[in-house]
Order: C-alpha cells, then structure tokens, then sequence
C-alpha cells in the first residue's frame, strides 16, 4: 500500500453538543479538507452511532481511502470500534488515528469556543501528519491455554472459580489458608436476607472441593507469573501441613492427643485450639493441619504425640513446602480485603478497655459456631450485655488514622448485627452511633425500618471518647446528638466498633507479581471504572470482590460471575490476537552493544555482545514499550505504529506555526494519558496551549524527539508517564528518568535552561492533578524568552549538522548502558 | 473589606462531616453548651455576611482539641481566627481580660521608634556569644514577670534556667536588645494587623543581624516564629528549634548532665507545643534526665492534655475557671507535688487559678520546666 | 557505595535540597518537597 | 502613633483630687491645654491597662492624682492603687519610654497651686525622658 498515493479521509466529530459545544466543527472540517493528502473531510453528529460508521465506510469504498482519521474522543474509548469499522471495508485496523478533540480540547476548554476551535484544528493537523506515515500491522494470533488461575478462596474465588469449572474451563484455586471459605465463613448471618452465612456458603465450598475441574491448592501461595494473556506460567507454594488432606478424615484424634494450646484465628482469639487443628468444622479441604511454628514435633526431643493417635497414619512431620508450576490462559484475583484495626483510635480505649470489641469478633460472639454457641456475652465478666452500642464509621470517611473512603458494608452489617442482638434478646437496649445511614441496596431499607420497629435507637453523633468505669468494667460514652446539640453520655455493658475494610495488608506483593496497580483508595484498579470494571489494565487479568473495592456478599458473588463470564470469552475463544505494535530490529545498523537487552523489561532482546550476531527479537514477549528504540544509539530499533517518523512529523505538524504558543506533552497511552482523559470527563478546565503526543510508554520518547521539538521551537516539553513503581510495562518508565537527567545535563551544556524540560509522573486517577499541572506548565512557558528560543533552535540545529558526521561516541553508550 | 474566601477554604471546614466529635472533646463545650464548634461552623457558613456576628466565637481556647480528633483534620482553631478578625473589622471589640493591659503592651511594641530596656534581669553569670548566628528568643518573659508577680508568677526564673542550660550545653546564643512580643497573641484574638507590624519588625531585626538559628523556650513563640511568620509574611525566618529539642539529645547521648532533685512531678502538655507542634517526649526526656525526680502522668496528657483555660488575653470567664480547676484537680490526683508546664501562660492562668481556689488544699506547686531543671544544676551529682 | 548522598534540584520552584538514595533499591521516584513536582533533576557533582 | 510630649492625661479621683483642679480653675491658674484630666472616683479604680492605654494612644506622661495617705473618701488604704503604680512603671520601664512618665500625686484638699506646679513640673520633667 505504501507504493499507492495517500488517499485520507478525515470524520469530524459533533458528539451532540460534547465537542460542538465549544468547538466550531464546521471550521475544523474545512481546515482539514485543506492538509495535504486529505481527499475528504466529513462532519458526523455522532460518528460512533451506526449511521456515523455506515458514513465511514461509504466514504472508504466511494473516495478509495487508504487513510482514516476519526477527529472525536479518547482512543481509549472508540478506537476499536473504529478499527473494526474500517476493518469490514477491508482496510487495515492499524491505518485508522483518533485526534482526540473532546477529552483534550471541547471538554477542558469550555468557555473559549475560539482557541478550542484553534486547537482542535491543531489537533486534527497532528493527527493527519501521523496517519500519513501510518503502516498495515499484523496482530499476531496467541494460543490460549484453556485454564484459569483464581487467587484466593473467599466467597468471590469460590464462585468464580465454579462458574468457570461449570463452564468447562480447568481450574486452580490457591488459597492461602488451610481452608477456603474466607471472610465469609466467619460471618454468622448475613444481609439483607438474614440467612446463615456458612449454611449458605458450606455446599459451595463442597462443590470446590468435590469438582473434577477444579484443582484446589489450600494453605498455598502464588509465588510467581510470567508470561502474558493467554499463556501464564505459574508458579505456586504449597506449604506443607504435615498431614496428607488426602488420607486425612478429620477425625479430630491429633488435636486431642496435641499439647500446644494456642488462641484460635477463626474465633478471632476467643477461644483456643491446638497446634493440629483445622480451621472450623466445615473447612474445605476438610483436613486437619499442623502449626510447625508452635509444634514440640521438631524441636530435638520429638513429642509425635498426634502421629502415634493418628489411625490413618497421614501425619508426617518431615512433610516439605511443594513448589507446583502450570499454565493458565487467564487469571482471577480474588483475593479479598483486610479489616481495619482500631487500636490506633485511641480515644475508643479498643485496646484499653474489655468491652469494646470490632464487628468482626461481634460476629464469633453471636455465632452459633462461635466460642459461645452463640449466647452473646461481654468479654469481662461473660454476663450478656443489656446495653449495647455500636459506632459507625471506624476508620471510614477520615483522614485522619483510617481511610478516606466509605467501606460500603459497615452500615448494613450493623443493622443486621442489631436485629441479630434483638433476636437473642428483645430487651436489650441497642444504640448506634451514626453520621449516615447508607442503605442503598435492595432490601436494604426494609432492614433498617425492621431495626427501628424492634427499638433500636438510632442517635445522630460519633462519639468522640470512652471511657471505662473500672469498677462495673461498663463504658461510659460521650457523644453529641447532632441532631438536638446536646452532649449526652451513655453508660453501655459493651461496644461495637463496626471497623470499615481497607486493601489487604500483603496486596503489593501480589501487584508486584502480577504487574497491577492501584487506585488512589489502595484496591486495585480496573480498566475502566463503568465499562471494564472487572478488567485488570494488564490483559487476561480480571477482578472479583473485596480486592478491587469494598463491597458486601450479593456485589462479590455477582463480579465473580462477571469476571468467570470474561475470562471464559477468551479461553473459549482459543486464540487472542496478540500486540502488533512490536519492534523491529535492523541488523544492518545493530552493532550488537546489548543495551537495548539491558533496557528491555520483558527479556524479549537476546544479544550476543560477544560474537557481535547483532540483537535477536523473541515477538511474543515483546510487550510493545518502545524503550529499546528510545535507547538505541545507532536507530537500529524501529518500534512499529509509534515509528521515529511519525512522532517526529506530529511533532513538526504541531510546532508549524507559531510554536512559542505551543508546550509538546508527551503522554503514556497507560497512565498520563488516562489522567488527560479523566481531566477530560470531569471537565476540569486548563488552558489552551498544549499539544500532546501519545506513546504507549514514556519509556518510547527517545531524546531525539525532545529535542527535535525545542529545536522547531517549543518553549517547554512536557515528558509524563506512570508513577514509577507502576509502569504498565514493568520498569520501562525506569529508563525516562535516566533519560531525563541525561537531557538536563546535555540541555544545560548546551546552554538551555534545562527547566524547559519538565517531569511529571501522573497516574490514571490524578486528572485533578493533571490539570494542574497543565495549568504550572503554561504558566512557564510564558516565561520563556522569545531570545532563548531562538536560541535553542540555533544552537540545537548546529548540533544536530555535526551529529551528522561523527556517529556516537564509545563513552556515550557507556553512559547509556550504566545502571 | 475583609476577604477570607481562600482562608476559609483551606481551614477545610466544608469537608466537615457534621460527626460532633469535636463538641466531644472541646473543654469549652463541657462547661459552656452554648459553645458548639460543630455549630459554630454551620451557622458562620451559612449567615456569615449577612453583617452576621457570633457572640460565641471568642470563647476557643485554641486547644486543638478538636483537630485531634476531626476526621478531616478541619482547622477550627484558624476558622475562629479568621472570624474574629472579621468581627474585628466590622467594629467589635474583644473582651480584653487583665483590663486590656497585655494588649496595650503590645501595641506599644509595635511602634517605629521603640528602644526597650528589657534585658535588665540578666544575671552576670550567663554567658552570651559575640555573634547573633544563634539567637535565643527570650518573649515576653520579662513583661509577664512584672505584670503577674502578685500572682507569684516567675517566668524570667525559667528564661534564665533555660540560658543557664544552654551555657553548661557551651551552645553559643545571643539576646536580642529589642526583640518585639512574637504577636501571636494579636493573631489569635483576631487582630492580624497589629500581629503583622510585630511579625515584620521582628524579621527586619533578624536579617538585619544575620541570625540563622532561634532557640526559644516559650511554646507560644515557637509556633508564631515556626509557623505563622513563614505563613503570613511568605518568607521563611531563621530554622526555629524548641529548647527541649536542642538538650533532650545532648542528655540522651549523656554529652550533658543535670543535677538532682526530690520530688514527684508530673507535666502539663501546653496545646501549642503538643497537639500543635507535636513535641511531646523532649520536654519529659528532660525531665526523666533529672536524678531523682519522679514523673507522673495525668489522667489526660500528651495529645489528651486538657488545657490551661485560656487563650489570647480575652474573654476570660466562669467556663475558663471550671476548665482549670478541672486541670488542678487532675494534677492533684497524680499525688505529685509539682505541676511542670514550659508555657509561661499555662504559669500564669494555673496559678491564677489556683489563687481563686481560695487555698483550697492540697495546693501543688506550679514551676517552669526550664526554672526546676535549671534549680537541679545547683545540687550537682556525683 | 550503595548509598549516596545526591544533591536534587526541582526545576519546577527551583527549590535545592539532598537526599541519599539507594542504590540497591532501583531508581526512586523524585518528589519535589516543597512543590511536589517530579521534575527534580540530579545536578551533577561539581569538579573544579 | 507619634507621641507628644506635652499630652498629659490626668486620672483624678473625686475628691481631694479633683478639688484641687477645680480650685486651680478658681483661681484661674494657669496650665498647658493639653493636659486631659479624667475624673474617677478613686484610684483604685484606675488599673495598669488604663493608663497603658492612654500611652498606647498616644500620651506622653500619665499623672495619678488622689488624696494624701488618710484622707480616702472610701477609707482605703492605698496598698491597691500603688502596686498597679508599681505595675505600670515597671513596664513602663521595659519598654524604654522611662519610669517617669507616669508620675503619682497625693495633694490635699484644694491646693490649686500645688497641682499646678506638680502638672508643669511632670511636662518638664518628661521632656528630659527618652523618647
């Protein structure tokens, strides 16, 4: 196709009043008809809506385009749909580019219809320069293995993991407890419905436990995963029990023999088990299990006591920790939340005082399974409790010690609790403390109105303090009834702290193997917060429950499915397309210096420095970061669909006139660029003068882009990505920073003011900060002299001329190469 | 015209969440209903400008008690600030307690061509450094000592246990001849323009000696010379270290000793130098470094100090007493025979108190941190 | 060697300070302490 | 705010003292306009942040006038007012304006003369005071 003159057909978009709100389409369709190489230009009311595609693809077929430049919203948002669009008239996906007009221009630029208009203008010319030098790409078909790993045994991995086992996908479930059931398990009734939780969760975890095609490793952890979509290695721990689950029948004879006593985990302490024990009657695998840690069988004088009572003969002490590996093709992370610890709220005395207890231990108390078959009594002296309050909000809605935001169960968990309490005892005294009330759900209100008509009271006021009368062990309360002004004390038997829910203490581990990151809240974040909410950004990868936010039983249950449901998409379908945007590797120019080896995160570049057989490509690791080409000394890396070429020829096209109005942004399609986009939806306004560029990593933009832009006269560069621990392409983003220091140096011998380059990591959820940001950097620019402009340009055109004659200096790579 | 827009916002007070913890906890709210800080801002958000005047607003002790405890950390305290210097600008006036005489005082400082004499107390045995690189900012010690003698008040007895400290530590310092009060009084009673002529007249004094280091020993000094100069006229002073802060090291390391005392006392956390500025371990490691001086805590300490039960020279009143004689009695519960405190003013207001008590006893002896350490280098050991 | 004492200039508010990075540990993240910025720059070490 | 010198204020009480003044008025004796004379009961009543507030705007020297020891009209003894005296001046002192800008006056009843010399001589003596 390249042979065949450039035939471009550009779509300009109205979006309704979203982009023609605040920018003149009319004018930006005519000024594209005008770019070089455009055969057509067309306005669409909303060229995303089926009579804006049947228009594309008439326009394709009637003006023969070989070209399409869409001019609406995000990539992020349509460009596979026009991909696909363009694809049914048989162009190739990859010759389609998106100038991006309403996140980055109508929507940030509301109120100034006449520069919005000049950018957008701007922006649709940057586009049309790219698509210019756009080539056909080949995505390359992946295998997928058919099996799926889900991490962590909770009510959503359980779930997710039958669904996908139905299904008739194989499965590995690793959970890191010696039985699955989770959070869950330990609930003693659960919302709105008031059924018992562990009847209802016990024949799932059997059904885990019996299924053909799932495999269940407990008391496992997942220790290592390599590889991409469609094809993971995996590599699990299985700690060993010393006990064969297996063989073993629970008959509970190695927990009579043992003589270690310890608190019981599962009982939140309230009471004891030995150090053979399994987690509670109905534990899946239903298996007893050692704690080596407190065991006397290792110590030199073995006491074996539990081996010689054992009939089944399936204790062995000497049992090692088995490293287990297998192949998935997708992966759900389930790994569910931690509960808040209230110690810190010193004002509540948690740690000070018997009687105030969390939601959590509240739930093993009232539990028929719990240390006290269920009759409610108060930790000091084990008389029931007449007088009982709980506090709202414990470490929720604060920043100061606890989390900002609201952990979404904690209201209706005590609701539940105070029906539960009013079961047990109709008259015992309830009091919740509360700021709001959040009863959202379905059947939800009905609970709350069914609390109030049994007597529970309901007072409007956290307490500020508790205190203890040390005689009586009761709590005396101090809180403000908002609602009256008035400062009441309470004298309460006890009180339940309902303790809000936060991101697993060891969740960083598991994002550091799986390559995830995180919302500004801590939990893990998804590809897109209403249209991919169980999507991992990283492909092949999809959440369930608590671990991607707080959320109560029925909302896990129904991500699990969810998440079963899109993984089950790929493993039926057999084969993924893989990345086309790869790189390329020109022998003739490698001179076999290893760097790009050095820099590439994925291990994709094999070289061999000392026979000199120049750089060797593995494609299907290639993740398509572009850090190699950015590297390369000798331009011997060409990434394809972000080519030197056409970032340059953006650069040019943004820069034709007058640049020194101009700040080049570099954005990464993974971070920055999502910020932009945020900025974009939440209609946060900068100003006009920014011209961005996306690369898929900030990891891509080599130095010769930076400075080709100063020399065609931009006054500031902005160079952005993902916060350096969660590059989406492992440590790409690594490289940048090294490179920025490099351009500072070199900007400064070559007398330019290196502040012109400016560094801003920026993750997806900081758009506020990104406008910001937008707004400090245009601030700069004006700062920048007109003289000290042209004389970058000088001075940086010169350089270039004599870069031209000697090639790269020795002591040059070795800079490069140090780490 | 008075514009607090951007002031307000960044007290945070539209994040508040309307819990009441703050009501909880406020030692005005306790003795005094009609003081609701939740109220306050509710009813100053939303009358505020329609010539709105809230009688209540110059009750705050500026404790930051109710900070501790917010969820979103809503600067109440600067919010009264800010109100006050509203009311201020549309004519009302404070309710100066001691007949206005402090305020008056620090008027009077403020003046272009002022020469004070207020180094007339020095001792000859303290030692001052040539240079003014480190300078110890004395406040207005000398000036509370006369005015509260009959009180039997002593603040300059801790001025010179904290300089005689300083000398056995051979930390060289300097006094400024006519240091200004540090005006922070003028800005938490709302009159941020005489707070600024005093702030500024005392910059002009450092730079133009050149001082790059203040050690101060009044908790009131170090905050408005750490914080509030910085914040209000933009720059940034010298580096601002607290006295406890340059000795508690010294006397960890063992580099410095101090001598022995009997006795049991027990400390008073001033809100400004604890829940304000954080420092609570130095003071009690200095203490703990006193041979033979038992410390004993009060029901509420550290970042749970209750206040000394007033604040700014106004509006003194029955709450102010209740809250004091609530400190004094939890004081006396400890059975320690000192009540330590390293604020001048907490001095000032215990004591008044406790002469109001009409010698109600047990009465405990109230002293300065600086004065009592310093008295233990007389009874050296070893 | 691991350890070393860099001195870091933000040429956002052109604010100068020092800090020791680790080697070990990778490339941290810089973050300006007075403004925030990330565009803190490693001045490099002044030979006479 | 600029000082003058000349400025004096007067706290007098309402009886020996302010005889006196009126005495002088009489006799039609002669003393500087600016001399403010502000009646008060009794001393007692006039405390140190009075008189410090009459310096802050702007007084150049404050006289106390009351009746000699003995003769308060309220049988007070002047323990009260003299401590507060004391008070003032050792501010007074600190803040470089000099002790002797406030001056305390005893006179017996309607002694004109008396209060007119005391008054002139309490300008002259403040104009040799430090600034």
């Amino acid at each position: 196709m390249a042979e065949d003159e450039l035939r471009i057909g550009v779509f300009v978009c109205d979006c309704g009043l979203n982009i023609a709100g605040s920018v003149d389409t009319e004018e930006v369709r005519q000024s594209a008809e005008e770019l070089p190489g455009v055969v057509v230009a067309v306005r669409n009311r909303y060229t995303c809506a089926d009579p804006g595609q049947v228009e594309i693809k008439r326009h394709i077929s009637e003006h023969r385009l070989n070209r399409v430049v869409i001019a609406s919203c995000t990539p992020h948002l349509h460009e596979p749909t026009f991909r696909k669009c363009i694809a049914e008239v048989g162009l190739n996906p990859y010759l389609l580019e998106m100038a991006n007009i309403r996140e980055h221009c109508s929507w940030v630029h509301l109120y100034d219809r006449e520069s919005a208009t000049r950018k957008a203008k701007d922006i649709v010319k940057i586009a049309v320069a790219r698509a210019r030098l756009l080539q056909p790409q080949q995505e390359m078909e992946i295998p997928v293995t058919d099996a799926a790993l889900v991490i962590g045994g909770g009510v959503a991995g359980i779930q997710a993991a039958l669904d996908l086992a139905d299904a008739g996908h194989q499965v590995y479930l690793v959970e890191e407890k010696p039985s699955i059931g989770g959070i869950m398990a330990q609930l003693d009734k659960t919302f709105p419905t008031m059924d018992c939780s562990i009847c209802v969760l016990g024949p799932k975890m059997m059904d885990v436990g019996r299924h053909p095609r799932i495999k269940l490793f407990a008391y496992s952890s997942v220790e290592d995963v390599s590889g991409y979509v469609g094809n993971f290695k995996v590599r699990v721990r299985k700690k060993a029990r010393y006990v064969d689950e297996t063989l073993c029948t629970a008959c509970g004879k190695c927990a009579e023999a043992c003589p270690v006593v310890l608190p019981d985990e599962f009982q939140q302490g309230f009471s004891s088990r030995k150090a053979a024990y399994i987690d509670f009657p109905q534990a899946v695998p239903s298996a007893f299990l050692i704690d080596m840690e407190h065991c006397l069988g290792n110590k030199p004088v073995a006491c074996v006591k539990c081996v010689d009572a054992c009939e089944k003969k399936c204790i062995d002490l000497h049992m090692q920790d088995k490293l287990v590996e297998f192949e998935v093709g997708t992966i759900i992370v389930a790994t569910g939340m931690g509960v808040y610890d209230p110690t810190q709220l010193d004002e509540y005395g948690y740690t000070r005082f018997e009687n105030v207890i969390t939601s959590m231990e509240f739930e093993r108390l009232i539990c028929g399974g719990g240390p006290t078959e269920g009759h409610l009594v108060r930790p000091s002296d084990r008389k029931t409790p007449k007088r009982i309050g709980f506090i709202q909000c414990v470490g929720s809605r604060t920043e100061n010690r606890g989390h900002p935001y609201c952990s979404n169960v904690c209201c209706m968990n005590t609701v539940k609790d105070s029906l539960l309490i009013k079961e047990h005892d109709l008259d015992a005294e309830i009091l919740v403390f509360y700021m709001d009330i959040r009863a959202f759900g379905k059947g939800f209100e009905d609970l709350v109105r069914r609390s109030r008509e049994v007597g529970v009271r309901y007072i409007r006021g956290i307490p500020g303090e508790i205190r203890e009368d040390p005689a009586t062990k009761n709590l005396l309360v101090r809180v403000e009834n908002t609602t009256t002004a008035r400062v009441e004390e309470y004298e309460l038997d006890m009180v339940i702290l309902s303790v809000g829910l936060e991101p697993k203490a060891d969740l960083k581990r598991l994002i550091g193997v799986l390559n995830l990151s995180q919302t500004s809240d801590g939990f893990l974040m998804e590809a897109h917060p209403k249209l991919r909410p169980v999507d991992a950004p990283t492909p092949g990868i999809f959440f369930a429950g608590c671990v991607e936010a707080p959320k109560d039983i029925k909302d896990s249950v129904t991500q699990a499915g969810a998440a079963a449901a899109r993984s089950s998409i790929l493993l039926n379908a057999g084969v993924i397309k893989g990345e086309a945007i790869k790189a390329i590797i020109d022998l003739d120019k490698c001179t076999s210096c290893g760097v790009c080896a050095r820099v590439c995160p994925y291990g994709a570049i094999k070289v061999d420095v000392k026979a000199k057989s120049g750089a060797k490509l593995i494609a299907a690791a290639c993740a398509g970061c572009g850090a190699c080409a950015a590297e390369c000394r000798f331009g011997a890396i060409t990434m394809q669909h972000f080519s030197d070429a056409q970032v340059l020829a953006q650069i040019d096209a943004a820069l034709e006139t007058d640049p020194e109005q101009k700040i080049i942004t570099f954005l990464c399609n993974w971070c920055s660029y999502a910020a932009s986009d945020l900025a974009g939806v939440s209609r946060m306004q900068f100003p006009p003068n920014n011209r961005f560029i996306r690369t898929m990593c900030s990891g891509r933009v080599d130095e010769s882009f930076i400075l080709h832009a100063f020399e065609r006269g931009a006054p500031v560069v902005l160079l952005s990505g993902c916060h350096l621990s969660d590059c989406h392409y492992i440590s790409a983003n690594h490289w940048t920073m090294r490179r920025a220091d490099r351009l500072w140096d070199k900007l400064e011998k070559l007398g330019i003011r290196p502040e012109r380059l400016q560094l801003e990591w920026i993750s997806a959820a900081e758009g506020p900060r990104f406008a910001q940001i937008m707004r400090e950097i245009e601030e700069m620019r004006q700062k920048v002299t007109p003289q000290e402009i042209a004389r970058a340009r000088k001075v940086l055109a010169e350089q270039r001329l004599k870069a031209k004659k000697e090639p790269a200096a020795e002591d040059e790579l070795g800079d490069t190469a140090r780490v | 015209m008075f514009n607090g827009k951007q002031e307000i916002k960044d007290t945070r007070i539209h994040l508040c969440l309307d819990c009441g913890k703050c009501t909880v906890v406020c030692p005005v709210a306790k003795y005094k209903p009609e003081f609701n800080p939740r109220l306050i801002v509710q009813r100053n958000t939303e009358q505020r400008g329609l010539n709105f005047q809230d009688e209540t607003i110059w009750s705050c002790l500026n404790c930051y008690m109710c900070l501790e405890r917010c969820n979103y950390r809503v600067e109440f305290p600067e919010f009264i600030r800010i109100l006050r210097t509203e009311a201020l600008s549309k004519g009302t006036q404070a309710k100066c307690s001691h007949g206005g005489v402090l305020q008056s005082m620090m008027h009077l400082m403020t003046g272009g061509n002022l020469c004070q004499e207020r180094l007339g107390w020095l001792p000859p045995d303290i030692k001052l450094s040539a240079k003014y690189d480190t300078i110890f900012f004395v406040g207005c010690a000398p000036y509370l000592d006369v005015i509260f003698r009959d009180l039997g008040v002593n603040t300059l007895e801790g001025v010179k246990g904290a300089l005689r400290l300083l000398n056995r530590a051979k930390i060289p310092f300097n006094l400024l001849a006519n240091e200004r009060c540090c005006g922070r009084d003028l800005l938490l009673q709302g009159d941020k323009e005489g707070f600024m002529a005093l702030a500024q007249a005392n910059m002009d004094e450092f730079n133009r000696l050149g001082v790059k280091k203040i050690i101060t020993s009044c908790p009131e000094c170090y905050y408005s010379l750490k914080i509030d100069y910085p914040k209000v006229l933009g720059s940034t002073v010298a580096e601002v270290v607290y006295w406890t802060d340059v000795i508690a090291p010294l006397l960890q390391s063992g580099e410095l000793h101090i001598g022995k005392l009997k006795g049991k006392a027990t400390y008073q956390d001033p809100c400004t130098l604890g829940r304000g500025l954080r420092i609570f371990d130095s003071p009690r490691q200095v203490l703990d470094a006193v041979d033979g001086l038992e410390l004993v805590e009060m029901e509420q300490s550290r970042e749970k100090a209750l206040c000394c039960g007033a604040s700014s020279w106004v509006h003194c009143g029955a709450a102010n007493r209740q809250i004091q004689d609530e400190r004094l009695t939890q004081a006396e519960a400890t059975g320690a025979g000192i009540l330590v405190t390293s604020c001048p003013k907490c001095q000032i207001h215990l004591k008044c108190a406790q002469r109001s008590r009409n010698g109600r006893m047990p009465e405990i002896d109230i002293q300065d941190l600086t004065g009592l350490v310093a008295r233990s280098l007389d009874q050296e050991v070893g | 060697m691991n350890k070393m004492e860099e001195q870091l200039k933000c040429l956002h508010c052109g604010f100068e300070y020092s800090a020791t990075t680790d080697n070990k540990k990778g490339p941290q993240e810089r973050v300006c302490p007075r403004c925030k910025s990330n565009s803190v720059r490693r001045l490099p070490d002044k030979k006479e | 705010m600029s000082r003058t010198d000349t400025d004096i204020v007067v706290f007098t009480c309402n009886w020996d003292g302010l005889s006196c003044i009126e005495a002088a008025a009489q006799s039609r004796l002669n003393y500087p306009p600016s001399v403010k004379v502000i009646r008060v009961s009794c001393l007692s009543r006039v405390h140190s942040g009075l008189i410090l507030k009459a310096f802050e705007l702007g007084a150049g020297g404050v006289m106390l006038l009351g009746c000699e020891p003995g003769n308060c009209y309220y049988e007070k003894d002047d323990r009260f007012n003299v401590a507060e005296y004391e008070k003032t001046r050792g501010v007074l002192g600190l803040l470089g304006l000099g002790t002797d800008r406030l001056k305390l006056t005893r006179l017996p009843r309607c002694d004109g003369e008396g209060f007119v010399k005391r008054v002139t001589d309490f300008i002259a003596e403040i104009a040799q005071a430090p600034q």
